[in-house]
């Protein structure tokens, strides 16, 4: 890829030199509204995500119904894309030249934000914290008006290395990983992780394609690969049919589950509890369907917003929390801002976020950015299956990684 | 009264009137003629018996009047066999199930006897019982459509051209075998032929259509001594 | 255990997933002469109906209950699309057919979703998934390929022996024909289309438990499927399940050795424009010989 | 009248219609009435960038692009009555094409308009060759096949490097040339904006490649094309290589949907293959269906349907969300109906709608 024109980053750097100067609120924002773009998969291959949208919205309704941020309403505008990189192109340009939103948040998927990712750093629109965890998303150097917001993959990735060579420096691994940029970025980040010994231990990689029936026969190969880890990289549907397959086999390898799948209600108690004994996987935030949260008070007062906001939506769906987790950063972001709603400052307090915690993040992990750092959450902590929940073990994990990449 | 009684038959494609309201009689036990050039309408006639066009007038079977009638309601109900202008075989099953698709509207025991009464007429047809029908040679798939016809245990049959695209000496046997069936099983027919020589000698009456009306009726040795009939249609 | 054996094994596992679906295409194409592009999404409708009729958030029936009623639905359902759908355009050119199986796709596609929504769903199996033989095969998979074979018995009984079936596959080859023989062509693309979507139902029922219920899961699923019927002969019930377990071995011998994970669906494709041009019957089926 | 087994026909009527015929309207012939639409049109497509700019004349300059992407369907049909649900795959080889000759090769943007469509031609050529040996409804089952397979096609590893594997491919962004820069310069004053050089762009190949469409329908090859296509065994006995003439019928209607997938990398500056999924073959049958599947006119129309019909489905959900949960859920369902609703009640497309009523206008005085 080599996009970067020397116009374009002396356009951008020109662009942050200016913002400080100039405080003009951006377009969208009156004295009593702040106009905010969205796009979301809710037709199409990708639709499960579309809750994500759909949570951000109630989350909305609530902070609206109390009032606000410094007595302006948000006017959430999220519109569907169904995944199509083309018709993101569409809806964003729609939303930006002709709704006039302040910004773009939470757009959803890797191929559908790359679409506008020219688009939205030559207009100087705020593409804030994209829902994808690719790794190209925090470089403020060239793309400084673009931010992701969850842990990216591949820092995910290296936390498993390291747990892997912790415990066995000969282990063999056997991948599997769904074939997209998403499946990539996750075997990158274990590559990167295993460092040079990458090569003799990732023993088989074996990807699977969304439209594939099963994942039988990739699963076949793994583990005749000789493998004694399987790192599992794939979407919820896929990660119960490994789940179940491997039982099926009767093989019990050390079984690495990537977060994008650890949702015990919607994976893991559907593929059967005792088929995953022992799984370890990274995490950063609550898994509501987990009743180690029950009693604690962030998750309360999801429990209630949802009751009230968003009675259709499913509890068991681990994307409510990421929406409503994600929609407090958003919140915090206009808070600090203040009343001055220029873009320059929104992108600028976005990246201004000092150990910020969002509602639904571990204990002990937080939101933290810098204008050289456009990574906002950059820790896990690793778990294990035990019975019908996750029990967490270790410390919190920096994998502080994405941003050298 | 006559077994199939047509009067003033209209029919028409669409907003076409290809027949313009004529009378026509087939009496029982008997074989009739319909001779006439292309686009006369004879194959219409027989197609509005059946109800496969859209048609006025009346047409009576048996006393009941058919017009408005659907064309497997007729089939069933008054045993009208067409045997239609290219043959209609069902290519992909076999000869035998052609037969036993031929018998599909009756309901009584004697089905696998009436194979045999057919393997009768047409002995080739035994020797192909399990040959895939549309493999059959040209001749072979006529000699079937007549035999899947007989299968209903007709009271009318209807022939549309059946010697068309035959070599002469099988279009021959086969009206020789037609004129068989006639005697031996009782069997009316309606015969539409081109070639008018072999359909008037084993018709008894004929009519001759032109445009869509019927320009000449009467016995058929009368109709094959008509010199205008010569000229036309006998050629010589 | 060998490599080679085992993607066998594996091969036959997912090769009954595609013999179930070869056989719902078969089934179609017999009764209408038709491929029904929409026959995934409708078995996945189906399947979804099943879930509902079971599920404690719907009626919670016993597993067998819900099965049987979603195979009578369905047959109705199907019946009913032919009949409302398919009826007023008997009489127009193939490409109107295929444009609206295109549409029943897209439709049954997103009510699916929009009905029960796109998280995966779990499908219980009366077999249970224990193993069966230890690392070969499981119960549900055991039960899986016997109802396959019980349909597949059943189908060829019905098109072979009944009278019935004969008339529905002249009806559908030669429309005019049956009806000069006393056939209702309508009645029996009615007949067909319900048929069809009940064996369809079965088949959704029966992979459900292994690849989970979403509204995208036959997709790439009836893609094998046709190849598993163009393979063994779209005329050919006995020959769409043999062709299915041999695209699922196929697929993984040429997945594992030959061209590697990423272009499984590509053998599919290529093995169906392969079979259609060099064996147009495929393996049983009858090649349609027509003399004048 | 010999209509038993018959099944395989594909051919529908309404394509026999001689583009000759001459219907008065209004007391005009037909042809040059349609000469005069064609005029308007193209008066509109010179017009629109100087009224309009930004979002608005980016989104003229893809129903343009869907316009010719919808085109290339409509050709395959009028001129083998065949038709294709995998042009998805040849839009894809045009964007591909285009985008690895800039980004590999370091040709600029303007440049690789007439290698990609080269390319296409080739591709719907070789894949033709085979595919049109099979009547309706298997080739309609092969490019189904096709569509399905293509997005992994594009990810294999094994070309990874030139087609950018699942990352797809960023591309320069096409500034007009200094020329183009400076004569706008001297005329309105202003700078040209990146968005109307780029439909200024899209409209030039379009407009030029809708004329060769117009003209090959109406020079004697492609009536010779469509001769073929309406009676192929007499074509045959003429010594008509006619399986030649299909598969080059294929590879211009692949052509024409390949240099709009070129058009469409150059307009976006970026593609994945998760643009090119079935859904997008589906959005071109939508297109070509609802605009008249045979019908030069009709593509156009179904451009403008497959752009907007989105934003429709949006309209209507966004009207439903007080009643429903997920409205936009139902875009499909939508799409679904138009279809049918086309198929019931205008066979021909909007096309043939409109003719049928021009046609009924000029009959009643």
């Amino acid at each position: 890829m080599k996009l970067l024109t020397t116009t374009m980053v002396s356009a951008a750097a020109l662009a942050v030199a200016m913002g400080a100067a100039e405080a003009r609120n951006a377009p969208g924002v009156t004295d009593k509204e702040i106009k905010i773009g969205n796009t979301n998969p809710y037709s199409g291959p990708a639709a499960a995500y579309s809750s994500i949208g759909k949570s951000i919205g109630a989350c909305m309704d609530k902070f609206n119904a109390e009032g606000g941020v410094h007595g302006r309403q948000i006017n959430f505008i999220s519109v569907d894309d169904g995944y199509s990189p083309p018709r993101t192109v569409e809806q964003t340009r729609k939303l930006v030249e002709r709704e006039k939103v302040a910004f773009v948040f939470q757009g959803l998927g890797t191929p559908t934000n790359s679409a506008v990712h020219t688009y939205m750093n030559k207009k100087k629109v705020p593409q804030l914290f994209v829902a994808t965890g690719a790794t190209k998303w925090g470089d403020p150097k060239n793309f400084p008006w673009t931010m992701g917001w969850q842990p990216n993959y591949q820092s995910e990735g290296v936390v498993y290395a390291r747990y892997v060579m912790a415990q066995n420096p000969n282990a063999k691994i056997g991948i599997l990983y769904q074939n997209d940029d998403y499946g990539k970025d996750y075997v990158h980040g274990m590559e990167n992780g295993l460092g040079d010994k990458a090569g003799s231990m990732i023993v088989a990689s074996e990807s699977y394609e969304v439209t594939d029936p099963t994942i039988e026969s990739q699963i076949v190969n793994i583990k005749n690969s000789g493998a004694d880890v399987f790192y599992n990289v794939t979407t919820p549907k896929f990660a119960a049919q490994a789940i179940s397959k491997n039982f099926e086999l009767g093989w019990a390898p050390l079984h690495l589950l990537n977060s994008v799948s650890n949702s015990i209600g919607s994976v893991v108690s559907k593929a059967g509890f005792e088929k995953g004994q022992g799984m370890i996987s990274a995490a950063y935030l609550m898994d509501p369907t987990d009743t180690e949260w029950h009693s604690h008070d962030e998750f309360k007062a999801w429990n209630a917003w949802m009751d009230e906001y968003y009675p259709d939506g499913d509890k068991t769906d681990a994307f409510t929390a990421f929406g409503w987790a994600v929609c407090h950063t958003m919140i915090k972001v206009l808070d600090q801002a203040g009343d001055d709603l220029s873009r320059e400052n929104i992108m600028a307090q976005a990246a201004n976020l000092k150990n910020y915690r969002a509602p639904m993040l571990l204990p002990g992990i937080a939101v933290n950015t810098s204008p050289t750092d456009f990574y906002p959450i950059e820790q896990w902590q690793l778990q294990r299956l035990k019975d019908k929940s996750w029990e967490r073990f270790g410390d919190i994990i920096d994998g502080a990684v994405g941003s050298g990449s | 009264m006559a077994l199939l009684e047509i009067k003033g038959l209209k029919a028409y494609y669409g907003q076409i009137e290809a027949l313009h309201g004529f009378d026509m009689e087939l009496e029982e036990g008997e074989i009739t003629a319909v001779l006439g050039a292309n686009g006369a309408g004879k194959t219409t006639t027989l197609r509005s018996i059946c109800g496969m066009v859209k048609a006025a007038g009346t047409i009576t079977v048996e006393g009941e009047n058919v017009v408005g009638m659907s064309t497997e309601a007729i089939v069933a109900r008054h045993k009208i066999a067409h045997v239609p202008e290219g043959r209609g075989t069902f290519v992909r099953v076999s000869t035998e199930e052609n037969l036993r698709l031929g018998a599909f509207t009756r309901r009584d025991r004697e089905i696998e006897k009436d194979y045999e009464r057919v393997y009768h007429y047409f002995p080739r047809l035994k020797e192909r019982r399990n040959q895939q029908a549309g493999t059959l040679s040209g001749g072979e798939q006529q000699m079937l459509a007549v035999g899947r016809a007989l299968m209903l245990r007709p009271k009318i049959m209807l022939l549309d051209e059946p010697s068309f695209g035959l070599a002469p000496i099988i279009t021959e046997e086969l009206f020789k075998i037609l004129g068989q069936i006639n005697r031996e099983e009782g069997v009316s027919m309606l015969v539409v032929e081109q070639n008018a020589n072999l359909a008037l000698d084993i018709s008894k009456n004929a009519y001759l259509l032109e445009t869509g009306n019927v320009a000449m009726t009467g016995p058929a040795d009368k109709i094959m001594d008509d010199e205008q009939v010569r000229k036309s249609y006998l050629g010589y | 255990m060998d490599l080679f054996i085992e993607q066998t094994v594996s091969g036959l596992a997912s090769g009954a997933i595609y013999a179930c679906l070869a056989l719902a295409v078969v089934m179609i194409y017999q009764a209408i002469d038709h491929f029904n592009f929409a026959q995934g999404e409708m078995a996945m409708f189906s399947t979804y109906i099943a879930w509902y009729l079971m599920d404690d958030a719907g009626l919670g029936l016993p597993f067998w209950v819900a099965f049987f009623v979603c195979i009578i639905v369905s047959f109705i359902g199907g019946a009913a699309i032919e009949r409302i759908v398919f009826a007023p355009i008997s009489d127009a050119p193939v490409l109107s057919h295929i444009i609206v199986f295109i549409a029943l796709f897209s439709m049954f596609n997103s009510l699916a979703g929009f009905m029960f929504d796109f998280t995966p769903k779990q499908f219980t199996t009366p077999f249970g998934h224990e193993a069966l033989i230890e690392g070969v095969i499981s119960w549900h998979r055991a039960g899986m390929v016997g109802v396959t074979l019980i349909m597949l018995l059943l189908i060829y009984a019905f098109f072979r022996y009944t009278p019935i079936g004969l008339a529905m596959r002249a009806a559908a080859a030669a429309p005019e024909s049956a009806r000069l023989v006393g056939i209702r062509v309508g009645f029996m693309l009615a007949l067909g289309w319900g048929l069809a979507a009940a064996v369809g139902s079965v088949a959704g029922m029966l992979i459900a438990p292994i690849t989970f219920l979403t509204p995208d899961m036959m997709l790439g699923t009836l893609l094998y499927g046709f190849a598993g019927a163009v393979v063994g002969g779209l005329t050919s019930p006995l020959g769409a399940v043999i062709g299915g377990f041999m695209v699922g071995i196929l697929e993984n011998w040429m997945g594992t050795f030959v061209v590697g994970s990423q272009l499984k669906l590509t053998v599919a494709l290529v093995l169906i424009i392969v079979v259609l041009l060099v064996k147009p019957a495929g393996l049983l089926g009858r090649v349609v010989v027509k003399r004048v | 009248m010999a209509s038993t087994d018959m099944a395989g026909k594909s051919v529908p009527a309404f394509l026999n219609q001689n583009p000759k015929d001459r219907i008065l309207v209004l007391g005009v012939p037909l042809p040059l009435l349609e000469r005069v639409c064609l005029y308007v049109l193209l008066a509109a497509v010179v017009v629109l960038p100087m009224v309009y700019d930004g979002y608005d004349i980016y989104e003229f300059g893809k129903i343009l692009m869907y316009m010719l992407a919808v085109l290339g369907l409509n050709l395959l049909t009028g001129f083998n009555g065949q038709f294709s649900l995998g042009h998805s795959a040849f839009f894809a080889v045009g964007a591909y094409a285009t985008a690895i000759m800039m980004d590999q090769l370091g040709m600029p943007y303007w440049a690789t308009i007439i290698p990609a469509a080269a390319v296409c031609f080739v591709a719907g050529f070789l894949f033709g060759l085979p595919a049109l040996r099979l009547d309706g409804l298997f080739l309609a089952l092969a490019t189904f096949a096709l569509a399905i397979a293509t997005p992994q096609l594009l990810k294999y590893d094994g070309i990874a490097h030139l087609t950018g594997g699942v990352q797809g491919i960023v591309l320069d962004t096409p500034y007009p040339p200094g020329w183009v820069d400076s004569i706008v310069m001297s005329i309105t004053g202003e700078e040209l904006s990146l968005d109307r050089w780029k439909y200024m762009f899209t409209a030039f190949v379009a407009v030029i490649m809708f004329a060769g469409a117009w003209n090959l329908v109406h020079s004697r090859t492609g009536r010779a094309l469509i001769a073929i296509r309406d009676n192929p065994l007499s074509a045959k006995t003429m010594g008509i290589n006619t399986s030649m003439f299909k598969s080059a019928a294929f590879g211009v209607s692949a052509m024409y949907t390949g240099v709009a997938g070129s058009l469409f990398a150059i307009m976006d500056e970026y593609l994945a293959p998760e643009s090119f999924t079935f859904a997008e073959a589906i959005k071109f049958l939508v297109g070509g269906v609802i605009g008249g599947i045979a019908s030069l006119f009709g593509a156009i129309f179904g451009g403008w349907f497959v752009l907007e019909i989105p934003n429709i489905a949006d309209l209507a959900a966004s009207s439903l969300e007080n009643y429903i949960n997920n409205p936009q859920g139902l875009t499909g369902l939508i799409y679904g109906l138009f279809l049918i609703f086309t198929v019931y009640v205008m066979p021909m497309g909007a096309a043939g709608l409109a003719q049928i009523l021009v046609h009924k206008i000029s009959t009643r005085r």
